[in-house]
């Protein structure tokens, strides 16, 4: 009961956010309530019981987003010009669908309802099956991975397709440079003249690092998985590449090797898919891997987790080192 | 003994609990920027550790006791470089003063 | 406890509208983006929001507990949290583009230049 | 007992907030912004015992760990900025 308290509280906080983030004429500032907004959000997931979403929202929303809004705010200004012409007319419409929605509200299952018919179909039967068939204890890993590996082979896909995307509209004029090609200037600084934040900084990346691969393989047992262990580990190197400047970021991961990262992880989560067909089962069958079906699972489960991770990680620091090194030309 | 660490952990969390509260109280009413950022240090600081040594005591001895103590550790090593890194950012950025702030008690030096 | 449990999906619809009117009402492009991740967000609210069991807990399986939210809603929401930053970052791209085109990133005034 | 510090660090999110609304500067915004991180950390490890579920301890620790990578990326935005002249809507016109 008082937990549904704290969650409305967390609620009116995020709402107030989202106001002030619409309201706010510099964008610089929209951004950091994004960031805040985030962090609500992520606790409003938690208290929803949804562990390995939160943890998500906390991977990407706490470096990455932040990071990726504000180099492309550094390529087009930061302030928003006042004033929207059809403001009454947006306002209108605008509270009439609110009030639409909130109306439909009233026909939806009460909160929480066992009976609701979200919880009828599938979703008993995943929490059933799942020690049986798969035997790991993170349901939601279980489902992500194996019940419906089509959907998370869909979404790899997805994250692959929008990095290339950016990676072609960013790389338009600047095909003719090599990448590593900076103006001289300022280029490769990075924060060195900033002590405190260099050495602390420099200190907690190999534990960013390090943390990314234990939510990587330890997906199965808590939450975790691959695109939190991805955005985790992309953020270690954003981080490095904030301290050292860019170069040596891409010095330690060069732009090549990127790109193989990021078609290297849907490649793996493929032929996982394609070698189940060729061992007898079918696409994306993981328990013809192994001679034990359950075994099979569970080697299939880490195989694709890792393949997504990887692909995770290229995509994000891919679009991060395109946005950085379009404001270096 | 279980009695004794109980109360322990409980004298910890409020403690905590108050600093918390009374940081968040400095970092709104405190009038410019520096003197918020101490009070802002002191929830992250001092609230943090109480918080999470009560807990711990709760914990006992186990995986969870290691994770709070990694979290305190990093949220001792990372909150103060926050900090750092926000008042280089802020006296940088008062060289060539931006957005004009109009307010009283907003002056950043 | 009705009511309070609607407040969820309240909050859901005023979210979403939030959302809904940045990217309508606002000219500016980053700010339309920044509208789509609050409708976003409004969106995974709601599936989470369904998502959840009363007295249940998070769906990864303990000793002693027998009741667990449904996994489904999380795990979709899981994975469109990861597709939802890529394609802001294919938004952002596009937006630099327009940028460096157009010279700026107000609605009308690249409208104003598409008529020329 | 848990609850104590939770309507505690969830005042001081709300403080938090009022702060980031109020501004007046950025970096009160941001100050505010890296305040209600730690918060978070503090309030998700308290709610992972509410719960009685504490292997959820990760989540803050993800926070713990890289909720100070976007004040650096601030430092690092605002560091260009001054190295561009400090001019303060420099950023437009560079790809001529």
């Amino acid at each position: 009961m008082i937990i549904i308290l704290f969650g409305i509280f967390l609620l009116a906080l995020t709402v107030i956010t989202a106001l002030a983030i619409v309201q706010s004429e510099s964008l610089f500032a929209a951004v950091i309530l994004t960031g805040i907004f985030s962090l609500l959000m992520a606790a409003n997931f938690f208290l929803l019981d949804a562990a390995d979403v939160a943890l998500t929202e906390a991977a990407i929303g706490a470096g990455v987003s932040t990071v990726l809004f504000l180099g492309a705010l550094a390529l087009t200004g930061e302030q928003e010009r006042s004033g929207s012409k059809n403001r009454l007319l947006a306002l209108g419409v605008v509270t009439i669908t609110t009030l639409i929605v909130i109306y439909a509200t009233f026909d939806k299952p009460r909160f929480g309802d066992p009976a609701a018919p979200v919880h009828q179909h599938v979703g008993p039967w995943y929490l059933e099956k799942t020690p049986e068939l798969i035997d790991i204890p993170n349901a939601v890993t279980a489902v992500l991975a194996s019940f419906r590996g089509y959907d998370t082979i869909g979404e790899v896909f997805v994250v692959l397709t929008a990095g290339i995307g950016v990676l072609f509209l960013l790389s338009a004029r600047t095909t003719a440079r090599p990448e590593n090609m900076q103006p001289p200037k300022e280029s490769h600084q990075g924060l060195r003249h900033y002590l405190v934040p260099r050495v602390v900084g420099r200190m907690l990346i190999p534990f960013i690092f390090l943390f990314g691969l234990y939510v990587q393989f330890h997906g199965d047992y808590g939450p975790g998985g691959g695109f939190q262990a991805g955005a985790i580990v992309a953020a270690s190197i954003i981080l490095y590449a904030l301290l050292e400047g860019e170069e040596a970021a891409l010095r330690a991961l060069p732009m090549r090797v990127l790109q193989w990262l990021i078609a290297g992880g849907a490649l793996l989560y493929g032929a996982i898919g394609v070698m189940g067909m060729l061992l007898g089962g079918n696409f994306l069958d993981y328990s013809v891997l192994a001679s034990d079906p359950i075994a099979g699972q569970h080697i299939g489960i880490i195989l694709i987790e890792l393949g997504v991770g990887i692909t995770v990680t290229g995509v994000l620091l891919s679009v991060f080192h395109a946005f950085a090194a379009r404001g270096k030309v | 003994m279980t009695t004794v660490i109980d109360i322990l952990s409980w004298v910890f969390l409020t403690g905590g609990g108050l600093f918390v509260f009374i940081g968040g109280l400095g970092a709104l009413r405190m009038p410019n920027l520096y003197t918020r950022m101490h009070a802002a240090s002191l929830t992250d600081t001092m609230g943090a550790v109480l918080v999470l040594v009560g807990i711990m005591l709760q914990a006992g001895l186990t995986l969870a006791t290691i994770k709070l103590a990694a979290i305190l550790l990093f949220l001792l090593l990372t909150s103060p470089t926050a900090s750092n890194a926000l008042a280089s950012a802020a006296i940088l950025s008062g060289l060539q003063p931006q957005e004009g702030t109009v307010r009283p008690g907003g002056a950043s030096e | 406890m009705t009511i309070l449990g609607l407040v969820y999906y309240w909050v859901f619809a005023i979210l979403l509208m939030i959302g809904f009117y940045a990217v309508i009402a606002k000219p500016n492009l980053i700010k339309k983006l920044i509208g789509l991740s609050i409708f976003q967000a409004a969106v995974f609210l709601l599936f989470i929001t369904m998502g959840k069991v009363e007295g249940g807990t998070a769906p990864i399986f303990q000793d002693g507990v027998s009741l667990y939210s449904n996994p489904l809603p999380q795990v979709l929401i899981l994975t469109a949290i990861v597709v939802g930053i890529s394609t802001t970052a294919l938004g952002l791209g596009i937006v630099v583009r327009i940028k460096e085109e157009y010279g700026s990133i107000e609605e009308d005034e690249i409208q104003e230049r598409d008529l020329q | 007992m848990y609850y104590a510090v939770t309507i505690a660090t969830l005042i001081t999110m709300g403080l938090a907030l009022v702060r980031a609304l109020l501004g007046p500067s950025i970096y009160d915004r941001l100050l505010a912004a890296n305040m209600f991180g730690t918060k978070t950390v503090l309030f998700l490890s308290v709610v992972a015992f509410l719960y009685g579920r504490p292997d959820f301890l990760d989540l803050a620790l993800v926070y713990a760990l890289i909720n100070f990578i976007g004040v650096i990326a601030v430092l690092e935005f605002i560091r260009e900025r001054v190295d561009n002249n400090g001019a303060k809507k420099n950023t437009g016109e560079q790809n001529s």
